[in-house]
Parts: C-alpha cells; sequence; structure tokens
C-alpha cells in the first residue's frame, strides 16, 4: 500500500514536472514563462526531496524559485512589451536541434557502464572528513576542487556583471535606485523579513557541518534577504567602490585558496589534516557563506547604473 | 529605558528563534547571530511603540477562528453552482500608525469576505467579495483591536 | 487517539486547499481569486501542519512547524496587498 | 499512516495541476502570480506531508520555501511598478 502511495507520488510528479516544462517553452506570454520557470523550480525542488537529496532541493528551492525569480522579473520589466515570438518556419530547427541533444544525451546516459557510486567510499571516510554530512564532505573536503572553482566563478560572474557598466556611472550604488512608499505595505515587510530571514541563513551555514545545508544555500538565503532590505527601500547598497564590500567578495575563495595552500605545504593541495579538518571546514564556509551572498545579490542586482548616483 | 525594553524584547524574540531554529544547540553561533539579528532588526524597524503581549494574546484566538470563517466562506462561494460573489470595493479612513495599518490589512486579507491592497491618501482599500455586506462596522472592530496592542 | 486527529485534521486541509484551487479557477477576477489564495490556502496549510503535529516525536518538531506556518501566515497577509494593489494600478494607470 | 499522509500528498499535488492551468492561462501577471504562489504554499503542505512520511529534517526545506515565496511576491509587485525598482502603492 506505501509502495503504491510513494509510486503514485512520483508518477504525478514527474508528470507535473514534464507538463511546466513544455508550457513554460510553450506559452506565448513572456512573463507566463517566467513564472512557469519559478513553479518549474518548486516541483524539480520536490522531486530531488523524493530522491533523498535534502541538499539539492534546499539549494533548488532558494536558487531557483528565489533567486532565479527574481532576476528573471527584473529581467521581464526591463524587456519591451512585446517582444516577436518566432513562430512558423523559425520554430522547427530549434526544435529539431533541442530534440535532437536531448536524444544523444539519453543515448549516452543509457550506454555508460552502470554507475559504481561513490556512497561506500565516502561513508567509510567520513570520520576523517571533519564533518558528519556527507555532501558537505565530499565539497569541502574530498573535492573541494569543484567548490573552489564554483566560489571563484561566482567571483568572475559579478566581475563579468560590473564589466558592463556605463563608464559615467561607475562607481556608484549598483542597479537603478530603489524606492519605496514611506510607511507603506513594501516598505514595512522589507523591515519586517529580513532579520527573520538572516537566522534562518545563518541556521543553514551551521547546519551544513551535520545535517543538510551549507554554505551555498545559505548564501543564496542571505542574498535573498539583502535584495529584500534594498528592495524595500530600508537600506541602500553600498558603492561598488567600497573596499570593505570587494573584501567580502574575494574572502571566501582567498582563504579556501590560502588553506589549500597550506595542505599542498604538507603534501596534498586542498588537503585537510584530520585532526584540523572540523574547524578548517567551519572557518571554510563561514567566510564563503558571505561572499557567495555578497556575489550572488549584487550580480542580480546588476551594475551601477544612474550616472546622477555619484557621491 | 523604554528604548532598552525594546531591545530586550527582540533579543528574546531572536533567542527564542534561533532556540526553535538549531534545537537548542550550537550556542556559540547563536551567541553572534542573535546580536546581529537583533541589531538588524532595530535598525530596519526603529522600536517607537512598544507591543503589549496580553492584547495581542487576547485576540489570536478571535484572529484564528475569523480566518478559518474566511476559508470557509471563499470555499463555499467556490464551491456552489451558482457562485455566489458580488464583488465591490470600499475606502476607509484608518486611524493606526504605519506598521499597524500593514498588520490590520494583513490582518483583513485573512478574514472572511475582505482583502486589503494598501493605503491610497490614507484610506485603506479593500476589496470584498460580497458588497451588500457591512464590513466596515468589523473593520473599525479590528482597528480598535490592533490599536490597542500597539501604543 | 493521536492518529485519528491526523487523518481527520489532514483530510480537513486537503479540503481547504481543494476548495481554494476552485476558487482561483472558477472565479471571474483578479481580486476575487486572489481572496481564495489567501483564506483558503492557508486555512488548509493550517490545518495540515495541526494535523501533522500530532505524529511529531518531539516538540522541536511541532515548535519547528509552528515556526513555518507563522511565516507563511505572515506572508500571506503581506503577498496578498501587494499583489492586489499591483492588480490595481495596472488596471487604473 | 505513512501511506495516508503520501496519498493526501498525491491528491495535493493533483490539485497543484488546477493553479498550473492559472498560471498557464493568466490573462492578468498577478493572476498569474496569485497561482504561483498558491503553488508555493501548496508546495509547502506537500514538503511538510513528505516530511511527517519520511524525515522529519525536510521541515527546513519547507521553510525555506516558504520564505523566499514571500521574497518572490516582492520582487513580483517591484517588477510590475512604474519604473520596476518602486512600489505600486506610491501616488
Amino acid at each position: 500500500m506505501m509502495a503504491l502511495a510513494e509510486t503514485g507520488f512520483d508518477l504525478v510528479l514527474c508528470a507535473m514536472i514534464a507538463t511546466t516544462a513544455l508550457l513554460a517553452i510553450g506559452v506565448r506570454d513572456q512573463f507566463g514563462a517566467v513564472v512557469l520557470f519559478v513553479v518549474y523550480s518548486v516541483f524539480l525542488g520536490l522531486g530531488w526531496l523524493r530522491l533523498g537529496a535534502l541538499d539539492i532541493a534546499l539549494a533548488e528551492v532558494a536558487l531557483g524559485a528565489g533567486l532565479t525569480g527574481l532576476l528573471l522579473f527584473g529581467a521581464h520589466a526591463r524587456l519591451p512589451a512585446s517582444v516577436p515570438v518566432p513562430s512558423g518556419r523559425a520554430v522547427w530547427p530549434a526544435a529539431c536541434a533541442a530534440g535532437g541533444s536531448g536524444l544523444a544525451l539519453g543515448w549516452a546516459f543509457l550506454t555508460l557502464p552502470e554507475p559504481v557510486g561513490l556512497q561506500e567510499a565516502v561513508a567509510a571516510n567520513l570520520g576523517t572528513s571533519g564533518v558528519e554530512n556527507p555532501v558537505t564532505a565530499v565539497l569541502l573536503n574530498f573535492r573541494s576542487w569543484d567548490t573552489l572553482i564554483e566560489s571563484i566563478v561566482l567571483l568572475a560572474a559579478l566581475i563579468g556583471v560590473w564589466s558592463v557598466a556605463r563608464d559615467d556611472a561607475w562607481g556608484g550604488q549598483p542597479g537603478l535606485r530603489q524606492h519605496a512608499r514611506h510607511g507603506g505595505v513594501l516598505a514595512n515587510f522589507g523591515r519586517l523579513l529580513p532579520p527573520i530571514g538572516f537566522m534562518i541563513g545563518v541556521y543553514l551555514f551551521w547546519a551544513g557541518s551535520s545535517k543538510p545545508g551549507g554554505a551555498f544555500q545559505a548564501g543564496t538565503v542571505l542574498a535573498a534577504v539583502a535584495l529584500v532590505v534594498f528592495m524595500g527601500g530600508a537600506m541602500r547598497p553600498p558603492l561598488v567602490t567600497a573596499r570593505w564590500l570587494r573584501l567580502v567578495c574575494v574572502a571566501g575563495p582567498a582563504v579556501f585558496l590560502a588553506v589549500g595552500l597550506t595542505g599542498a605545504a604538507s603534501g596534498v593541495f586542498l588537503g585537510l589534516r584530520p585532526d584540523l579538518a572540523k574547524p578548517l571546514i567551519l572557518a571554510i564556509e563561514a567566510v564563503l557563506t558571505f561572499s557567495i551572498a555578497a556575489s550572488l545579490a549584487l550580480s542580480v542586482i546588476g551594475p551601477p547604473e544612474d550616472p546622477e548616483d555619484h557621491v | 529605558m523604554k528604548k532598552h525594553a525594546a531591545s530586550a524584547r527582540r533579543v528574546i524574540f531572536f533567542l527564542v528563534l534561533w532556540f526553535v531554529l538549531s534545537e537548542g544547540e550550537a550556542l556559540l553561533v547563536g551567541a553572534a547571530a542573535v546580536p546581529a539579528a537583533s541589531w538588524l532588526s532595530l535598525r530596519l524597524l526603529p522600536a517607537t511603540r512598544p507591543i503589549h503581549l496580553l492584547p495581542l494574546l487576547a485576540m489570536t484566538p478571535n484572529f484564528l477562528w475569523r480566518s478559518l470563517l474566511g476559508g470557509l466562506d471563499v470555499g463555499r462561494r467556490a464551491l456552489d453552482p451558482r457562485m455566489p460573489i458580488n464583488p465591490g470595493w470600499i475606502r476607509l479612513p484608518v486611524d493606526l500608525p504605519d506598521g499597524g495599518r500593514v498588520a490590520l490589512g494583513g490582518e483583513l486579507s485573512l478574514m472572511p469576505g475582505t482583502l486589503a491592497a494598501g493605503t491610497d491618501r490614507g484610506r485603506l482599500l479593500v476589496h470584498v467579495l460580497d458588497k451588500d455586506q457591512d464590513h466596515a462596522r468589523m473593520i473599525r472592530i479590528e482597528e480598535r483591536r490592533l490599536g490597542s496592542v500597539s501604543g | 487517539m493521536a492518529d485519528v486527529v491526523t487523518y481527520f485534521m489532514t483530510a480537513l486541509g486537503l479540503g481547504f486547499y481543494l476548495a481554494g484551487t476552485v476558487a482561483v479557477i472558477r472565479f471571474p477576477d483578479t481580486y476575487s481569486r486572489l481572496h481564495a489564495l489567501t483564506k483558503a490556502d492557508n486555512v488548509g496549510l493550517g490545518f495540515l501542519i495541526v494535523g501533522i503535529a500530532f505524529q511529531a516525536d518531539s516538540w522541536m518538531v511541532v515548535a519547528r512547524l509552528a515556526l513555518v506556518w507563522g511565516l507563511a501566515l505572515m506572508a500571506a497577509g503581506i503577498t496578498a496587498q501587494l499583489i492586489a494593489r499591483t492588480a490595481l494600478q495596472r488596471q487604473s494607470p | 499512516m505513512t501511506s495516508w499522509l503520501i496519498s493526501l500528498a498525491v491528491l495535493l499535488l493533483l490539485s497543484l495541476g488546477g493553479a498550473l492551468w492559472r498560471v498557464w492561462r493568466g490573462p492578468e501577471p498577478a493572476d498569474r502570480m496569485i497561482a504561483a504562489q498558491l503553488i508555493g504554499t501548496g508546495g509547502v503542505g506537500i514538503v511538510l506531508l513528505l516530511a511527517a512520511a519520511t524525515d522529519w529534517s525536510m521541515i527546513d526545506v519547507a521553510l525555506v520555501l516558504a520564505l523566499l515565496a514571500a521574497v518572490a511576491a516582492v520582487a513580483f509587485a517591484k517588477a510590475q511598478s512604474a519604473d520596476s525598482v518602486g512600489d505600486p502603492e506610491e501616488e
């Protein structure tokens, strides 16, 4: 009976995920596509839960339904009201290319040898990793390469975003000037929600060492919280030239690299001594959380745009 | 002195929040997070008028009951084949501070038949599902209740 | 006994969710649909959470569930006002 | 109990299909957003049902989903204002 209910749930969920994806592609309205993308992330998050991947479910819900939605809403607001939707013949080559690459990927997946799985190897070495959450153990110890490079990618993305700023606006506050009615609904919510969201973000960082959570999930939540503070008009984002801001963005990857180099001095680059692994991982994660939060928030809010904003 | 009391209340709120989130563990992380969140909260929303806990507790059962009625009301109208709705707008002046007005708007949005859309020139804009009902009287009562919570 | 409460409360919660969805599909205008979102859905979530709380194995879990509900209630009250005002502004510029 | 909770989650998921129709259909941006928020609240409900059925630590996902659904509503209101960084309540 239980297996039947679970299979039913999985089947319905798969159908919902596929339907939402098709609707997002097929809908004629730009805004509709944005909303469907956000909804898609909610269903996908449920899918990750069913696969037992709570860490990824958290990341999916925070990044997909939250931060990317925010980015896309802003992007949609700036598009001209009527962008011509390609129709008729123009659609077919694109559809064929997409369908072809989908089939090729499916074929490649099916011809791959059966994955051996690394769960056993991770479980066997979890004791030396310094943390109890196997995902964090992989991300910050066994395969910290990936995480280090990801954090550098985020920094590079921010530099990319900033590099498209107009010369006369550079040096000002990022994005357009946000404003809200004094004492209005938006302004009040922008002052009520952030401290609570901040606590949830810090909790996710702390949770990462023993259960699902970690720097990326926490950083995403904190970035969303910072954006609410700015959007509610409660505080203005710092100047892009502020030294402390750049320090916060760079600190995560820098500390990560520094710890990696001390590992190299004793034999293995990015290797952590088992007896020091726990404090080192916590230190890296703490700094990384704030770097990720700052880089994400600044990337979403965009480069400085208003030459009048020079202070 | 009043200011210290307000700050203490925020600290207690975030302490409880951290306790629930971390299940009573990680006091060290909490020791850093609670002051930070309290500072942020006081910076964003300075405590001008204290919130009185007793009137707030006193109005909770009524709030829960009326939001249950709100859910029943919408459900009844949606499932009725004739779908009896007669929507319209009312505007009425509200004598509450900014935060109180937003809270009243949120509360009304969860209660039967009313939905707030912010204020317009000092008057609360309320959408009603049935414009023949006397919503204004009910809103006055809620306004008075909320007024006693803060101030 | 706890199980009976869970069966009853969660079923009730689902009923409110279903009514909310029917209202969002059937109601003729944006504002009326918004009534359905804030009222029926949050009552649904409330009953669901009360029902689930009777299965909790510790008070900590109950407190966490209450936290989710509190956050959802606060968000619903604000979200409703924001969306209503947005629709109003678009309708009469 | 587990099969009851998961069966309820299936029904809740199916009802979200109705909301999905409203997202697709619109017609106003606010209508799509209302339906998306409905799917958000429904998603919180489903996560909690799954949490009760399988693993209580899933509540964290519900918490983050509830928080970020509210953030998305703020972003929606901002993006629909006259200059896309304002507040629809401004006169």
